[in-house]
């Protein structure tokens, strides 16, 4: 595995889908799969959402996320490209606030790979997320514990 | 003095992003934050996860001056 | 489900990702899944693939494309958008040749949904391939009768 | 007249990519395109599966002007 099939961020920055699907398309693949998370409307909340407010600490997270993605290549070792960027601070209703990219030479690995790190990022990566409404905000509901990837069902 | 990080609804609840914390071991960093933030953050402590340097840790565990202890409450996971 | 949450195309233009995945994103979908099948240097053959030649009737490839979406909205009424567009004609390693896009409220119904329209898609829509390398020319291996999309395993 | 339409491997067998073939059904339409296109042509549909407007056919059924007969040979799946 190259050092460049590897693109983990944390950030402020407003994410760019397209610009790590083109990354991570490679000569000997045959399929890019990407996953954005959307920041929408619904919440539990009986409130309409504008906007959400994810917080985290930058290190932390990426070292996290880069413990799901080592696991996804022990799992898939088909799989060529994997770029996991979460944005932080606000995200508005449309945006994605986090995006998933796997490539692989056939489609069931890059789509098996996928829906993994995405689960497994949502349980293993501390971030917080405010929702916000007109007039209000409040944290989403926070059930679950952060959890090892090591910890997550085979 | 150890690092304290204080996360989501626990920064909320502390006020700080971070602490300098002097103690042995992370039952006593605790202890001692409870002690300076107050109920709130007591009850977001109650429900969290305590991580030293990313890993989970247990209470008796030894800390000393290079080490981040972060307050890890539950999160919306789904 | 309203007129603009179905996108189906066969042509010969450029495929835009990103286009269709900002096309299906909306207000109270949390997730958006875009897969991407890419032309690939390796096939059956021993060349080094350069390009591929995609070649169908385009009305009869999109009546059996939209007969593919009608029955992911059976199968998953949660999903919002889908758009499965298929390029035609010369395609360039690297290039996406077929993309599908599916947007629902949470990822699950995404994922699945997207994952039965290209396994569907492959199998039910009459298109056939030329592998091009430097030199030479071929069929990719054609093994696989097209069948109707109500033949498929549920 | 009903419209043959030949597509992929049966397009490049038969050299056409659509003919005009006068016929009363299905089975009748592929012996006349196969008489008219000739032992690559044959090969190719002794693997197709047949269409009309879309939908399989078999060779019994009755087709008319109006109707599009299609050879559709196996495509590479996977």
């Amino acid at each position: 595995m190259d050092e460049a099939s590897e693109w983990v961020a944390v950030s402020a920055q407003p994410l760019a889908p397209d610009e790590l699907a083109a990354w991570a398309t490679r000569r000997d693949c045959g399929a890019v799969v990407t996953f954005c998370g959307t920041a929408r409307t619904t919440s539990t909340f009986e409130h309409e959402i504008i906007e959400l407010d994810y917080e985290t600490d930058v290190d932390l997270a990426e070292s996290r996320i880069r413990a799901v993605t080592a696991r996804a290549r022990e799992r898939w070792p088909e799989v060529r490209a994997i770029a996991v960027h979460h944005r932080i601070g606000t995200v508005l209703v449309r945006e994605p606030a986090v995006v998933v990219v796997v490539s692989s030479p056939h489609r069931r690995e890059a789509f098996e790979a996928a829906q993994f790190c995405i689960d497994a990022v949502k349980r293993t990566v501390p971030m917080w997320k405010r929702e916000v409404w007109q007039g209000g905000s409040a944290w989403s509901e926070q059930s679950e514990d952060v959890v090892d990837v090591g910890d997550l069902a085979p | 003095m150890s690092r304290l990080l204080l996360l989501g609804p626990a920064r909320e609840a502390a006020g700080v992003r971070s602490a300098e914390i002097d103690a042995a071991s992370v039952g006593e960093v605790i202890a001692l934050a409870t002690v300076r933030f107050g109920k709130p953050f007591a009850e977001i402590v109650a429900i969290s996860r305590v991580w030293v340097n990313g890993v989970e840790a247990s209470p008796d565990q030894g800390v000393g001056p290079s080490d981040e202890i972060a307050v890890v409450p539950p999160v919306s996971g789904g």
